[in-house]
């Protein structure tokens, strides 16, 4: 697509819409009669409302001409080719077995060629058609030389086509709107109710996405429990990843039992949130209510930043910093811990998620209006008192908002745990062992060596899938909690 | 009330408040106080101090990357050389050939050295890629051609260990990268003054190589911002839309109670899931290119739509019900009311969910390996849609190189990531501050 | 489809270096644009590889282990017919301890006896019972085994099973009288019991805790020793040390070939990769003294060379292979 | 409207025009009912008081009138509300146009955290009535000396109205009702937070502004009302007991129990 | 201490026990000064009642004495406050026993979004008044009667306290002060939400109260203030203008303008 005509294009229709601003706006000063109360609007609102109907369908049809257009030229383009056109290039280009396979039926034209060779001659069109022919076979050029031609012809009329199209559309919108306008018209309304739906459209995206994630997941999923049975995926207790990764290798001692992998993700997480938890809701708390506005604003950012701190970097802090120290604590008290424990995984977690806890539980507790503080302190509660018992609660759906983000974060990291959780499952619960978690099978799977059809590949989709289903379950009680406790202010 | 009221009835009343028992308690109740205030510092200092060991060791490791070895040759441009066809046009030029004129430049500054690994010994001094910064000093100033001029060029990785102490010169020959020959040349190097260490610009001018001499992070740091961009420009818009809409629009029933939950859930979702996600949708259905910041800004878009999404409802949630009912008893509409009042007074709160989205997206690698966005690439993306890489992926490439020199640039571009990351948190923060206020 | 005027490569991280050092200096001294190089993973990358022609699809693929036949049949199927195969030269796998570790000597066998899941004992097949090397082989110290290596999704897992698993299982009578498929499961089935650490993606993380832990040994690619021989010591397997040359000789018994196959199909149609080809078969890249072998690529033998370059300037397409 | 005849105060005054009326209101908070059908009108150029004890209903009542109630999750109101004979909860009204003309001020205080200035010509630039900077400062000033705060505030416009002493926010929240000219005012307990001289000002301004309004006025001082209002009506545990001329009202009740909530009077 | 043979009243009331008293206070908002030099005294078992225009100070000088303005950071004391002969701004002493000994109900309504029954038991828990079950409930159910809110809320103690009406949350706000018994209460108009029965409800409270505590009461009801007080403060523009018995205040003022506000009456 050539990046200047679209760029152009749009700018006229951001030019248009202005415009339309513009219009609607004097349209409905003039039709006030000078009296801009008599309008049922503001007269901005006309003017949005020209300009929102002379850029929205538009915009949306440009959407749809790019993702089609490709396609549209690729298939004029290759019909303009005669038969003896695309046989002098096939007899170049394409293997013997091939060319007699097209042979027989190259009167059809392009219809006749395999994707492949349709793929080919495509690339040999194009590198002509911008000029590259170096690029090209020579003993080809010839044959393709009047569709390349096609081509940057039907390259640029496309274009203006477009752009003719946008113009048109947005200019007799923009008339039809210009029409509507009267002081009886109802421009706020329509105006919001245009604003409304793209509201309602962005919360959808969400859904999508979910849609998204499901289906994405689904259908591997499904062929992965028909490879290995959905019971002993989900209650089995060991989970051993050396089964063969191509079809050609010989596989051992496959076993696919999740059980290991969700209680180490938990064990980590739960870690994790033993130190993000208290120290992210201390943090807030001192922030808030304790310090000083000029150290407030100096701190919030600076923990901030821990949130955004690469989380290889995190994993190798993990790996080298903090595991080898728990590790020698250990050896000093005569406990022995793993090099991999899910302690140090966990609580180098725990550190990058202090900021989700810190910086929103922060924000909702200074939400809270000054006049609730001032009856407390006002019955002679102390600031600790006055917190734990009038701020806190009335921050709580803020607050358990922000832990279940930070839960939801510490459940979902991968890197931290690729470096410095281990890779082999092992089912228990002492966070001085090492455990391994879901994230982490995900992804080494994922980037590893891998064929496509394995039921070790599949199962990647299936992990994904159920700790989509645990987390949805944590959610709807976690929503019930909520629920119920909020207290309301104001 | 009995029992309080009748400990007063008199003229002059002892109070409650001021007896031993009270005096006793108001000391337990201080406790209790300092403590939580205690507890309180304690949490921030326990973060501080992590992410001051954090950023000491970055700090440590990272720093001697900014700066460069290098050597000072006579090197003589021979047109002849380098120009073989003998046009005159830089663009004729055989490039392979200017790494020639260095090592000829070499052999000439030790004229006795001679035999096949002496000589290969002698080419280790240099950078293997000095050729590459000579070819840009012409490409600058075609001039020079014929002359002969001297230049600083990058030493090799080994000398650059040694000169930075990376790695120990009084190690047996065998353990160093450099032989005793090598370093008893370098050492008549410096004695002659023709060895400087000079800030690394090449380091902020280059994109990524293979040879830590000539990797730079300009590719990725480009790839970055056009990631981020689009990650802002999706993410921010439809998470803010989204959140006034559930919360200030939306009916309250099981519809939107399982939008709720599916949004809170999808910030548990792995993000290497978003990663998968991103690959069957953007790259499979809709044919997206492979590697490209559009792609992987998407992804990451949506990765932290549910972080804005959560946070802006939780701010849009604190704001006083009182404001509302003002605006819409003047006459606004829900719409104007929202606009107006409740949105600027949920701005630090939304703010601080786009921070924090936005640190976690510019420092994620996962789903951006799934959309390959870890490819080698060794220029700047020119758009959306070429290939390029990001900053923490070029961090995970990088720490994954045998070559030693890449250690300390894997912590540099940690530290420029984090510049970055303060940089991009910066405004975000100023407005948050902007906005902030209690009622 | 439009045109595309940057090839693109994908496939093994083992020759990612070694593909993006030819990218890089083809891009250095050529008109034409660098590659584009990922690394996806050997397996990942022939999926990629195979999927199709054209220019949504990579025109090559590096492989750390030879293209199985499985593959091949892919390719066929997706319209990739013709594809040039191209041995770029040679990997060591290291055994690798901390230079302050006491050092030691070892054979496959004794590798087999520490790391297999089930082990020979006495002409019985049992789970691994031994917990430090002494247990082993009474002429090794008595320290506790702890090997870091590869998970099994790596092409570095396979090709350790395959060059030191399956030949030191073969020492064993009992094991070798198994059928074949157990035999196999034996023979490539690592410990589970936490002697052997699957230590992830980061060969420079399992560097860093050698040089922390002299008691214990790594498994990774000779270019780390390479880099790090100030502070590691490469164990010398069946009585060969590690070193560019005894790898290159064949002598060290632990080393594998690195491949990358192009499409012929893209040759004539993608710019520049018929030159790109040419540049990674020249003598100044794959050559004794080339810039791969700088990055720790150990050579193939001089006649060898010749051939394989002979073989991929010609682009004769590869035939099927046997497995 | 048949039951209309029913309101005494029609015969009394043939001449004026009903603005507002109010037929068998009955609003439920939950499953709780707060009012039990509610009849009253509201005439053109007049004062209608509303009395009672705390918690029987008024400022329910007066969040109907204008739809206020709509932003209660809980709250559900049945019966017919008419504004010039339009009926306020038909599905097609514009409710934020009904907001414009039937403005109010709330029982307590809630100035947006603006500056004075903002606050003031909040609405107006949401209505458009004014567009000029030198109209908005005359609607500032005009609407700021209506509620008795220009002198206090005059020379600190752009400090934020939360800054502002309880009388002075209740003032500036009248101020900024007023701005948008409505055509009903309905004040919740407008002068509670008021020192006499300010409510006198109120009072005056109330007086004013029933020359071109309706007004409907909540209010614990019963002095107070009978100095405003025209009419008044006594709600009782959600019930409107009596509705009336202000003067009858006060002096010969009919009902009981309105006898006994005025006899028991203070102030 | 001089300054105090200034007050008249000392002589009138020679039994009299000064519980708390102010001396030259003068309190800023940043660089404005809202107070400019009061000096008043506050005598054990008696009613203080100050009234002014709005936004003369009165809140500002009723939040001094128990330290509530700490919590506001602009703002500004200087001077001397007494209680008991301590100076309450004196470093070493504890705000928090100060503010349990000086209760406070304030101008606005602001009950916690808790239940009824935990806005009143939260002072008494925290000043461990009391510890078992029926305890509490008895301090609920005396502190709800006194303000007169019992038998409202009596059926629906566990709901919560936001849910009240206007006049309903202000009631809840003085019971839950007057839970803990303080030694002086403070009340910034807490009649002003509150209908005729109500207030007489409060101003009966004030006057029990008045045999165990002190208290200041904020008014802008002149007949309040001459009811239920026995001396009177008038501030005018951040200036004490006058304090004195409440009768000599109201029958005949010294001061000009103390004059002026109260023939200007209302109510
Ligand atoms: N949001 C609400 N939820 C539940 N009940 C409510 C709500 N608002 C008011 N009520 C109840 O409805 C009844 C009437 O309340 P309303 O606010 O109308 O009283 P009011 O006459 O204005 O009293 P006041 O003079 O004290 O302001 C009261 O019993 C009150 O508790
Ligand atoms: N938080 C604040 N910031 C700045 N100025 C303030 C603040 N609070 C009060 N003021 C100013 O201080 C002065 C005195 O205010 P105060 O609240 O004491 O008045 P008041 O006598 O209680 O009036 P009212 O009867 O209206 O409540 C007023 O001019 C007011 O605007
Ligand atoms: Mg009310
Ligand atoms: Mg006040
Ligand atoms: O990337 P691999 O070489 O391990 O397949």
């Amino acid at each position: 697509m050539n990046l200047m005509s679209v760029t152009l294009t749009v700018s006229v229709l951001l030019f248009l819409s202005l415009a339309g601003f513009w219009l609607g706006r004097n349209r409905a000063v003039a039709v006030s009669g000078g009296r801009i109360a008599n309008l049922h609007s503001v007269p901005n609102y006309y003017g949005s409302y020209m300009a929102l109907w002379a850029a929205l369908p538009a915009l949306v049809l440009i959407l749809v001409w790019l993702a089609l257009r490709g396609a549209v030229i690729d298939w004029m383009v290759l019909s303009s080719m005669s038969p003896q056109q695309l046989e002098s290039w096939a007899r170049v280009m394409l293997a013997p077995v091939e060319l007699e396979a097209l042979l027989p039926s190259i009167a059809d034209g392009a219809s006749a060629l395999t994707e492949t060779s349709r793929q080919l001659l495509l690339i040999n069109i194009s590198n002509l058609a911008i000029g590259q022919a170096q690029y090209v076979n020579a003993g080809v050029i010839d044959a393709i030389t009047p569709a390349a031609n096609h081509l940057a012809q039907l390259r640029g009329l496309a274009d203006w086509t477009l752009f003719g199209i946008v113009v048109a559309l947005a200019g007799s919108l923009l008339a039809i709107t210009w029409s509507k306008i009267g002081p009886e018209f109802r421009a706020r309304n329509n105006v919001e109710r245009i604003i409304t739906a793209l509201l309602v459209l962005c919360s959808t995206i969400a859904i999508l996405t979910t849609v998204g994630i499901v289906l994405s997941l689904l259908f591997e999923s499904i062929r992965f429990f028909t490879k290995v049975p959905i019971t002993e995926f989900l209650f089995g207790l060991q989970w051993s990843p050396q089964t063969a990764i191509r079809a050609d290798q010989v596989g051992s001692s496959g076993a696919f039992g999740a059980v290991p992998l969700f209680t180490g993700t938990l064990l980590i997480a739960t870690i994790a949130m033993c130190v993000a938890a208290p120290v992210g809701l201390m943090s807030a708390i001192y922030l808030s209510e304790y310090a000083p506005k000029k150290i407030r604003g100096v701190v919030k950012p600076v923990l901030e930043i821990l949130a955004g701190v690469p989380t290889v970097v995190f994993g190798f802090f993990a790996i080298l910093t903090v595991a080898p120290f728990i590790r020698d604590v250990g050896a000093a008290l005569g406990i022995p811990i793993s090099s991999q424990s899910a302690l140090a995984a966990g609580v180098v977690m725990g550190i990058m998620i202090v900021p989700f806890v810190s910086s929103l539980a922060d924000d909702v507790i200074n939400a809270v209006p000054q006049s609730l503080r001032d009856g407390s302190y006002g019955l002679g509660a102390t600031k600790s008192e006055t917190i734990k018992q009038v701020l806190l609660p009335a921050a709580l759906p803020g607050i358990v908002g922000a832990m279940l983000l930070a839960v939801s974060r510490a459940i979902g990291e991968t890197m931290i745990v690729v470096m410095a959780a281990g890779l082999q499952a092992s089912l228990t619960l002492n966070p001085l062992e090492s455990v391994t978690t879901v994230t982490v099978q995900i992804k080494s799977i994922l980037v590893g060596d891998q064929e496509f059809d394995s039921a070790k590949t599949l199962s990647v989709f299936a992990l994904g899938l159920v700790l989509f289903l645990v987390t949805l379950a944590l959610n709807v009680v976690a929503l019930r909690i909520v629920q119920k406790y909020r207290e309301k202010y104001d | 009330m009995t029992e309080i009221a009748e400990p007063m009835p008199t003229a002059m009343p002892v109070s409650l408040h001021t007896g031993d028992a009270a005096t006793k308690r108001l000391k337990a109740r201080y406790a209790a106080e300092r403590r939580f205030r205690f507890y309180g510092i304690l949490a921030i200092l326990f973060a501080c101090t992590m992410l001051v060991i954090l950023l000491s060791t970055l700090l440590k490791e990272g720093t001697s990357a900014f700066f460069q070895t290098e050597v000072k040759l006579a090197v003589t441009i021979d047109a002849g050389v380098i120009d073989p066809k003998g046009t005159g046009n830089p663009a004729e030029w055989d490039r392979g050939a200017f790494q020639t004129l260095v090592i000829d430049a070499l052999y000439k500054e030790f004229p006795d050295v001679s035999g096949r690994t002496e000589k290969r010994d002698l080419r280790g001094l240099v950078s293997p890629v000095a050729g590459v910064r000579l070819g840009q000093m012409l490409d600058e100033n075609p001039a020079l051609v014929g002359q002969t001029i001297d230049v600083w060029l990058p030493a090799s990785d080994g000398v650059n260990q040694i000169v930075k102490g990376g790695i120990d010169r009084d190690l047996p020959e065998a353990e160093r990268p450099i032989s005793d020959k090598q370093l008893a040349w370098f050492d008549s190097l410096e004695q002659r003054g023709d060895v400087r260490s000079a800030f690394n610009t090449t380091f902020f001018t280059a994109s990524d190589s293979n040879y830590p001499e000539l990797a730079g992070l300009l590719g990725a740091m480009v790839g970055t911002l056009l990631t981020m961009l689009v990650t802002l420009v999706i993410s921010l818009p439809i998470g803010v839309a989204a959140a006034v809409y559930l919360e200030e629009f939306a009916p309250k029933n099981r519809f939107t109670e399982i939008i709720e939950v599916n949004i809170n859930n999808l910030a548990a979702v792995p993000s290497i899931v978003f990663g998968l996600l991103g690959l069957a949708v953007f790259l499979n259905f809709f044919g997206m290119p492979r590697s490209a910041p559009l792609v992987g800004g998407l992804v990451l878009g949506l990765l932290v739509l549910p972080t804005i999404i959560i946070a802006s409802r939780a701010a849009l949630k604190a704001v006083p019900p009182s404001i509302r009912e003002a605006a819409l008893g003047m006459g606004a509409s829900k719409l104007q009311a929202v606009m107006h009042h409740v949105l600027p007074l949920a701005m630090p709160g939304i703010m601080t969910g786009t921070i924090i989205g936005m640190a976690h997206a510019v420092g994620e690698t996962a789903p951006l390996l799934m959309i390959g966005m870890n490819a080698f690439v060794t220029s700047a993306p020119d758009s959306l849609l070429a290939s390029s890489s990001v900053l923490p992926v070029q961090i995970f490439i990088w720490a994954d190189k045998p070559e030693r020199g890449f250690v300390e640039l894997t912590s540099a571009a940690i530290l420029v990531l984090l510049a970055f990351l303060i940089l991009m948190n910066g405004a975000a923060i100023w407005l948050r501050k902007k906005f902030e206020r209690r009622w | 489809a439009a045109a595309r005027d940057q090839i693109r490569i994908v496939g093994s991280s083992t020759v990612f270096p070694f593909t993006s050092t030819v990218v890089e200096r083809f891009g250095q001294t050529t008109k034409f644009g660098a590659p584009i190089l990922e690394s996806t993973g050997t397996g990942g990358g022939m999926k990629l590889f195979c999927s199709g022609i054209g220019a949504d699809f990579p025109d090559a693929t590096g492989a750390s282990r030879a293209m199985k036949a499985s593959e091949f049949d892919s390719c066929q199927k997706n319209g990739v017919e013709q594809i040039t195969e191209l041995v770029i030269g040679y990997d060591g796998l290291t055994f690798t301890q901390s230079k302050k570790g006491t050092q030691i000597n070892i054979t496959k066998a004794q590798l087999f006896s520490a790391l297999a899941k089930e082990v020979e004992k006495n002409g019985q097949i049992v789970p691994n019972p031994h917990k430090t090397w002494k247990d082993i082989d009474p002429s090794l110290p008595a320290i506790e085994i702890e090997v870091l290596g590869p998970p099994p999704t790596s092409g570095t897992r396979d090709a350790w099973l395959e060059l030191v698993m399956d030949v030191g299982c073969k020492e064993f009578p009992a094991i070798k009288a198994l059928d074949a498929a157990r035999h196999t499961a034996v023979c490539r089935t690592m410990r589970e019991d936490g002697a052997f650490i699957e230590a992830g993606e980061n060969d420079n993380v399992i560097v860093q805790r050698l040089v922390s832990n002299p008691n214990a040994f790594g498994i990774f690619g000779y270019s780390f020793l390479e880099e790090n021989i100030d502070k590691l010591h490469g164990v010398p397997v069946n009585g060969v040390e590690p070193k560019y040359e005894t790898i290159a000789s064949g002598e060290y018994p632990v080393s594998r070939p690195l491949f990358v196959y192009f499409k012929n199909q893209h040759f004539g149609v993608i710019p520049g990769l018929k030159e790109f080809l040419a540049e990674y078969a020249s003598e100044r890249a794959m050559g004794e003294d080339g810039y791969l072998g700088d990055k720790g690529l150990v050579p193939l033998p001089a006649d060898k060379r010749k051939a394989a370059e002979q073989a991929a300037l010609k682009l004769t397409p590869m035939a099927r292979p046997a497995s | 409207m048949d039951s209309m005849t029913l309101n005494k105060p029609v015969q009394a005054a043939v001449t004026q025009t009903v603005k507002m009326s109010a037929r068998d209101v009955k609003v439920y908070y939950g499953a709780k009912r707060a009012l039990h059908g509610v009849n009253v009108d509201l005439y053109q150029n007049e004062v209608l008081a509303m009395i009672g004890p705390s918690g029987c209903g008024k400022s329910t009542f007066l969040r109907t009138l204008n739809r206020m109630n709509d932003t209660i999750d809980i709250c559900r109101v049945e019966g017919k509300i008419l504004l010039d004979d339009q009926d306020i909860y038909d599905p097609k009204l514009d409710v934020v146009q009904l907001r414009a003309r039937v403005g109010m001020v709330f029982q307590k205080p809630n100035p947006f955290p603006k500056s004075i200035y903002e606050n003031v010509t909040y609405g107006p630039k949401l209505h458009g009535l004014a567009t000029r900077k030198d109209e908005f400062d005359a609607i500032v000033e005009t609407s700021l000396k209506r509620a008795g705060l220009w002198n206090e505030v005059k020379d600190r416009l752009h400090e934020p109205g939360t800054g502002l002493s309880g009388g002075q926010q209740q003032r500036l929240c009248i101020a900024r009702a007023v701005a948008v000219s409505p055509e009903v005012i309905l004040m919740d307990e407008p002068c509670s937070a008021l020192d006499p001289i300010a409510t006198a000002h109120i009072e005056e301004l109330i007086d004013e502004l029933r020359e071109s309004f309706t007004i409907a006025i909540v209010t614990h001082n019963m002095q107070q009302a009978a100095r405003v209002s025209q009419r008044t009506a006594f709600f009782h545990l959600g019930d409107l007991v009596e509705v009336g001329d202000t003067e009858e009202i006060f002096t010969n009740p009919r009902d009981e129990r309105t006898q006994g909530y005025i006899t028991g009077r203070y102030g």
